[in-house]
């Protein structure tokens, strides 16, 4: 039998790690993937919010002199047909991703929530209803739904982040109403009904607290296939509008003159929507293990 | 059994019929409609015209009278007319499915042969490097928009070959129809394929926490033993669910990629239907897809049911 | 030397005579592949205004006259004759009358008559039983008194007013002559003709298909035996395909200037032309509200105008400066270019101009601290989307803020009509290198097509005053002077004509592109291929 | 049929040790246990949920889970073989062949997908040069074996078509298939309904004194102990704290937490009783076994400690002849009763 170093065993076990800033380095150490993903996610929310430091040009600036110039010192990622910089624009652009990832993925996580919640703990025909509501939402593709709302409604921002936010609520609402379901046979839920506690209390204190866990998992899981809905709907002319500086939208631009005589308007947009959605689905999955130990493999 | 099925098939009428009115609804609140499309067409608004058309077109209805004369039509297999191409709908709509139908099909067996494979050796050496590579693969298959995937073969093909796949309706090879269909649908299935890997990695580390494979062990089964011979047996039954999550999933990928591949298949359509604000042709493509997607999960729980010998109806 | 001379002309004579004996002897056969950049909303050219239409469907046709399918600059005196014989105006210059051919049938083998003739144009004046859902061009027929017919091959066309300008109205590739036995349904499902192709099929979003008209009334013609679109929306494939072979011609006018370049170095051996196509991008302006009742304001906004680097940016310097109509060498009744400059905001120093319209901006109360806040509405498409940023880049040097507003499709032209609007980027397409087509359309009170609402009753004098002249130098007198105003009035500032690039492969034969329309040369009958 | 020497010593376990790494600290499962099993005698492993009786028995058939699991000392010696040196294609060829468990849930223990007579023909085929046939019919043997009717027709059944004793037969055959050296049987009538506990365990007993099996019957009912063992262990948070042939134990329980285990067994403790025969709980907690106290494990739940027990571990003392107990006060409990 080889000589056991149970101190190394331990160490790798995290059992020294028990609180703090000790219980992160040992996680960030054992989902070296997650961490990478949290690393591109905080990246990413800080270029969103420092484009204004970060982008060397306005992006919106158009400049006849220097259209469609290759990267180089002056233009890292070169320009586009309007002489517009295109590190900019997507420096720019993470702004537009974030706000449609989290906007919608808040929106469609709180309605969710509303809806698994009630549907969970009133049972009845309000159940029913919210059931076969889920039902009808989950038939359609996340994509064919949102296409047909953003057609609806006219692309335009908010336009955008409501029909994402739309087909989200039906993923929120079974995963709440299942927990908001084995929630309620819980006894600290029988004795809280015991001494008088309303429905609605019971279900806001103590049902939805124990809810969050699996809510932030799910909600980072989303967060991903968000940014790649808006990028999709972009692409195919229905979500942001121009001048605004879409990742989806600049590749469609792009990809229907540019893809042979200026490939890096291809390239740039196209590395930085699959690094954010890279980083947000490493990231959710690492906090799935730790968060969500039933699903842990 | 048959209390089950029934039960089944009532819900998911329901389902449809509740998809029908919120895409009938959806539809009509769109600011613009094709009267003014087509009008826009001609640069040339004249209200006198433009009455008579929306006439024409029974746009000047009552809401509720559109709704009951499309769903009366529907049920005797009347679709209506586009107002595009003022073809019956049908007749738009049909020769499209099976363009996208041979897309999708290859997809998803492109998505299978790679994707449980690889998710059955990634969950076997769970924790190992090789695990640790599939899933970032797998992931970074999740991440990439199809759409990009998609041009960046297309860039590729061009630099290599000097040419490019381009849709053909009568591809005069055998090897013309497997490029003209089979690129795009790695474009597709790729990230199916990815979806695929994950969601066959997490049934299989599933069952591999059963206790029948410690029973497998403590018979002195051998790893190979435990991993393909017990353990994928049972695994495979839910990879069966896969096709019924990944059929909503393709659906997806497909409206990009036969944009970018300028595929005549009914995904694109739709994004071209929706452009025109084409109703009958929007809405019974729409219930069209919302039907698949339903009646293949219906289809998926049956055969799950009648394959596995455990589920009993009626429990 | 004179030896050298004779010996250098009887060389090139032979070569100019082997030349044509080789064009003279096309090979027939062979299906002509196109591809198409976008799907038509049906296949009547009557009821569409967009060449979408013309480019599939106009083999299909036959008009009474036709503009010569090789001479690029359409013009009066480029008028044939092709269901009409012959064709002579009265003396008053009111009544144009048609002999027609005796041998032409329809493709469903009913023979033409001069009937059809009545009723396609008594349809398109709104004067008969079947209607067309849309009718973009009845004004065009507006000094038609009536149609008459005399006998099964002569028809008349009496005016109220003289318009030498009907003949070249009625050559557009837009004035096909429709089957009275047909239904306007039909024609936007499955047209029936009684030109060089017949229909065969159109798939929305797929392809559209012709194929060769074995009774044809021209002998011989056409050349080819079938005409094939596909139907490839985004340009880069659409383009690639023609580079890789697949296609024989690519969509006419459809290639930019840096897609030319990439197809020039791909297929070097590729033939490419780049001609104007008469379409002005153009600002609308919604004079009836403020900040734009302001007349200085309006000046202004005309004075920032950096025409050149609109049509660098989009054009990489192909593309013209001019007025209303299409300008010079290629179009016909453009002002002379000391004429143009005069006009503000034409002179060639930019930053003087914009200094100058600074200043009437701060007459009108704005100024470097304080920015005029507006939109600028388009249609969310490239060709108008494009030009809309690079207009918005520009006049922030005259304090104004201005927020691209992308409006769909759908809601635009109700949008303009409801004056929703302050600032509009627009493209008007001119079928016709004509002034009467233009002025009238575009400019005439209470015109539909007029989204300004542009009224002076002045200038619409000069519009009847031209269009009855009919001694050409005078009416061109006449023209410059109206486009003159019009541009002084800001009533629709011209930015730019665009040129645009058609290429096909070195085989394809006897394809010419017109210079100033874009609507009008796609007979196709006497196309070959040399392979 | 093996000739029955009921004095060999089939199992050997000596200082066994198995901790598990997590992230809560070092968790000694099983902690310096030693015990041995003879050919046909059958021992007895009691003690509540978590004491490290199901850990030792995976430990002598190595299948802890690793992680987190891992056997960092002692010796299994079985028939001579030390198993904890064995590499893992050896270990494999003793299992199901010379050691077989019985595990608790018939229901999920055997392959939904898998005809009852296959999953007995692998562990047949797995170790014996047999053709197909022959397994087939040695597993038809072994159905009939343990009493299941029409066994030709049930081994072309799938395990949901058998009922739960069914099920738990269909394992007995399975483990026996090879006639093992020894057999684990880890609480095998838990799962089961009351009126077939009762038939399982005798069908276990009898089988083993036929083939002369050792046995380890893992359990927490005193009830089964006493009709069925010769010897017990007690065990109490990874621990060994007492040893004795069942008549010793069940007349003279000397650890005070076997006193308690005693007192919570109802008064006529009978399988076929129709009330649950389970125990009832003992006052306090079993201490978290990463943070175990320094002296005796169960002295915060013993009426009987004293100081020293606080600070010091007893050692496992033979108080009466073959009666060993892990308590400071053992003597005096030996002597008061």
């Amino acid at each position: 039998m080889a000589t056991i170093n149970f101190d190394s065993e331990l160490r790798r076990a995290g059992a020294n790690a028990t609180g703090g800033w000790g219980r992160f380095a040992f996680l960030a150490q054992r989902h070296v993937l997650g961490t990478v993903g949290l690393v591109i996610m905080l990246l990413f929310v800080l270029t969103a919010i420092f484009a204004n430091v970060i982008s060397r040009y306005d992006p919106l600036s158009v400049d006849s002199a220097h259209r469609l110039a290759a990267p180089s010192a002056l233009h890292w990622f070169g320009t586009d047909s309007f002489g517009r910089d295109v590190w900019s624009r997507i420096i720019h652009g993470a702004r537009i991703s974030l706000a449609v990832g989290i906007g919608s993925t808040t929106l469609g996580a709180t309605l969710g929530v509303i809806v698994g919640l009630a549907s969970g703990y009133l049972s009845g025909w309000v159940d029913l209803v919210f059931q076969r509501v889920t039902d009808i939402l989950q038939s359609l593709p996340l994509l064919v739904l949102a296409l047909v709302m953003t057609a609806a409604l006219g692309p335009s921002l908010p336009n955008v982040i409501l029909a994402i936010a739309i087909p989200l609520i039906p993923t929120v609402a079974r995963v709440i109403r299942a927990n908001t379901l084995a929630l309620r046979e819980q006894p600290f839920v029988e004795a809280a009904k015991s001494i008088g506690m309303s429905e609605m209390r019971i279900a806001l204190r103590h049902v939805l607290p124990n809810t969050i866990a699996p809510l932030i998992v799910l909600a980072t899981a989303q967060l991903g296939s968000t940014i790649l809905t808006e990028a999709s709907l972009s692409f195919l002319g229905l979500g942001i509008p121009e001048p605004y500086p879409s990742w989806g939208r600049m590749l469609s631009e792009s990809a229907a003159e540019y893809v042979r005589t200026a490939p890096w308007l291809v390239i740039f947009p196209g590395i930085a929507i699959s690094l954010a959605v890279f980083g947000t689905n490493l990231f959710g999955d690492a906090l799935r293990d730790i968060l969500d130990p039933r699903q842990r493999g | 059994m048959f209390a089950y099925i029934v039960r089944r098939l009532f819900l998911m009428l329901v389902t449809l019929f509740g998809i029908s009115v919120i895409i009938f609804v959806l539809l009509r609140v769109v600011p613009g409609n094709i009267v003014d499309i087509l009008f826009d067409a001609a640069g040339f608004v004249d209200p006198a015209d433009k009455a008579n058309l929306e006439r024409e077109l029974g746009l000047s209805q009552p809401i509720v009278i559109q709704y009951l004369h499309w769903i009366g039509g529907l049920l005797h297999g009347d679709l209506g007319y586009s107002y595009v191409s003022e073809k019956p709908a049908l007749e738009e709509i049909l020769p499209r499915i099976p363009i996208t139908a041979r897309l999708a099909g290859l997809a998803l067996l492109f998505s299978a042969s790679i994707g449980i494979p690889l998710g059955v050796i990634s969950a076997v050496h769970q924790g190992s490097r090789l695990d640790y590579a599939l899933r970032v693969v797998s992931l970074s298959g999740l991440s990439l928009p199809s759409f990009w995937l998609g041009l960046l073969i297309l860039m590729a093909s061009v630099s290599l070959f000097g040419t490019m796949p381009i849709f053909n309706p009568n591809p005069k090879t055998w090897l013309e129809a497997l490029t003209i269909y089979a690129v795009p649908a790695m474009a597709v299935g790729f990230r199916s394929a990815a979806l695929t890997m994950r969601i066959t990695r997490s049934s299989m580390l599933e069952i591999l926490r059963q206790d029948y494979i410690r029973t497998a062990r403590a018979k002195g089964a051998s790893e190979a033993s435990v991993n393909y011979h017990h353990a994928l047996k049972n695994a495979v039954l839910p990879v069966i669910t896969v096709i019924g999550i990944e059929a909503a999933f393709l659906i997806g990928g497909l409206i990009v990629t036969e944009t970018v591949f300028n595929i005549p298949g009914i995904a694109r359509f739709l994004v071209e239907a929706l452009r025109w604000r084409d109703y009958p042709i929007v809405q019974n493509l729409v219930m069209f897809i919302a039907v698949v997607v339903v009646v293949v999960n219906f289809i998926v729980d049956m055969l799950y049911a009648a394959i596995d010998p455990r589920i009993r109806f009626g429990d | 030397m004179r030896s050298v001379q004779a010996l250098a002309v009887a060389v090139l004579s032979v070569l100019i005579i082997s030349d044509v004996s080789r064009a003279a002897e096309p090979k027939p056969g062979g299906i002509f592949r196109i591809y198409h950049r976008d799907s038509p909303g049906s296949a009547s050219i009557h009821e569409g205004a967009t060449y979408s239409l013309n480019v599939p469907f106009m083999p299909i046709f036959n008009n009474l006259v036709i503009f010569d399918q090789h001479i690029a600059q359409n013009s009066a005196s480029t008028i044939r004759p092709e269901l009409a014989e012959s064709w002579a105006w009265s003396g008053d210059n009111k009544t144009l009358t048609f002999k027609l051919r005796k041998d032409v049938k329809w493709h469903d083998g009913k023979p033409f008559t001069a009937a059809d003739v009545k009723c396609t144009f008594d349809m398109l004046m709104g004067k008969s039983q079947q209607k067309f859902r849309q009718n973009p061009r009845k004004s065009w027929y507006e000094q038609v008194e009536e149609v008459t017919t005399n006998g099964d091959y002569e028809a008349s066309f009496k005016l109220k007013r003289p318009q030498p300008a009907l003949l070249s109205l009625l050559a557009s590739g837009y004035s096909p002559v429709y089957p009275c036995h047909v239904s306007p349904a039909e024609m936007r499902t499955k047209p029936v003709g009684t030109g060089p192709f017949k229909f065969v099929e159109f798939k929305a979003n797929e392809s559209i298909k012709l194929t060769k008209n074995p009774d044809y009334f021209k002998k011989g013609l056409p050349y080819l035996d079938g005409i094939e679109f596909t139907i490839i929306p985004n340009r880069s494939t659409a383009i690639l395909g023609f580079v890789s072979g697949k296609f024989d011609m690519t969509f006419p006018t459809e290639v930019s200037i840096p897609l030319l370049k990439d197809v020039k170095s791909q297929a070097p051996n590729a033939v490419c032309v780049v001609e104007p196509n008469n379409v002005s991008t153009n600002i609308i302006i919604n004079s009836t509200a403020p900040p734009f009742d302001n007349l200085d304001i309006r000046r202004a906004l005309a004075l920032a105008l950096d025409r050149k680097a609109f049509i660098q940016i989009m054009f990489e310097g192909q593309g013209d400066i001019g007025g209303t109509m299409e300008p010079a060498p290629d179009g016909l009744w453009a002002m002379p270019k000391d004429m143009l400059e005069q006009i503000p905001g034409y002179g060639p120093d930019i930053e003087k101009n914009r200094e100058e319209a600074r200043k009437l901006m701060q007459k009108a109360g704005y100024g470097p601290d304080k920015h005029l806040q507006i939109k600028v509405s388009t249609r969310n498409i490239a060709v108008y989307r494009d030009p809309a940023i690079i207009l918005i880049d520009q006049i922030k040097s005259i304090y104004i803020d201005a927020e691209l507003d992308v409006v769909d499709t759908a809601q635009w032209f109700p949008k303009i009509a409801r004056k929703d609007y302050s600032l509009g980027l627009n493209l008007t397409g001119n079928a016709v290198d004509e002034p009467d087509q233009s002025f009238y359309e575009n400019y005439a009170c209470g015109s539909e097509r007029n989204y300004t609402n542009y009224c002076n009753k002045e200038i619409e004098k000069l519009f009847d005053q031209q269009s009855e002249e009919t001694n050409v130098d005078k009416r061109k007198k006449l023209v410059w002077e109206i486009d003159k105003k019009l541009q002084e009035d800001v009533a629709r500032p011209i930015i730019f004509h665009a040129r645009t690039g058609t290429c096909w492969q070195p085989y394809v034969k006897n394809v010419t592109i017109m210079s100033n329309s874009s609507y009008n040369g796609y007979r196709y009958e006497d196309v070959w291929l040399d392979k | 049929m093996r000739e029955t020497k009921t004095l060999d010593t089939v199992l050997e376990v000596k200082n066994l040790q198995t901790v598990f790494f997590t992230n809560s600290g070092l968790f000694r499962a099983v902690d310096d246990v030693s015990f041995s099993v003879r050919r046909g005698e059958t021992l007895a492993i009691v003690g509540e949920s978590g004491c490290g009786k199901s850990v030792s028995a995976l430990s002598i058939m190595r299948l802890v889970p690793d992680p987190p699991g891992r056997i960092v000392g002692g010796s299994v010696t079985l028939e001579g073989t030390d198993l904890l040196k064995l590499d893992d294609a050896a270990m494999r060829d003793i299992r199901g062949n010379r050691i077989s468990m019985i595990f608790q849930e018939p229901m999920t223990s055997l392959n939904p997908v898998m005809r009852i007579g296959d999953q007995i023909i692998e562990a047949v085929r797995l170790h014996q040069k047999v053709s197909s046939k022959e397994a087939w019919k040695q597993a038809v043997d072994m159905l009939r074996l343990v009493r299941i009717p029409e066994p030709e027709r049930r081994a072309q059944e799938y395990p949901h078509q058998l009922s739960g004793g069914m099920r738990q037969r269909a394992m007995i055959a399975m483990a026996l298939a090879c006639r093992p050296a020894l057999l684990i049987a880890d609480e095998p009538t838990t799962a089961l309904d009351v009126t077939i506990q009762a038939q399982i365990l005798a069908l276990i007993v009898d089988l083993q004194q036929r083939l002369g099996t050792g046995l380890i019957l893992i359990t927490h009912d005193l009830g089964v102990v006493a009709q069925t063992a010769q010897r017990v262990i007690v065990m109490y948070a990874g621990k060994k704290v007492e040893e004795a042939t069942v008549e010793s134990l069940f007349e003279t329980p000397l650890h005070p937490y076997t006193r308690g285990l005693m007192a919570s067994i109802p008064a006529v403790p009978s399988p076929d009783a129709r009330e649950d025969v389970r125990l009832v709980e003992i006052p306090g907690m079993v201490p978290s076994l990463t943070k175990l106290p320094p002296g005796c494990a169960f002295a915060p739940r013993c009426k009987l400690a004293v100081d020293r027990c606080r600070q010091e571990y007893p050692p496992l003392d033979e108080t009466k002849s073959n009666h060993w107990a892990a308590c400071w006060r053992a003597g005096e409990i030996a002597e008061a009763s």
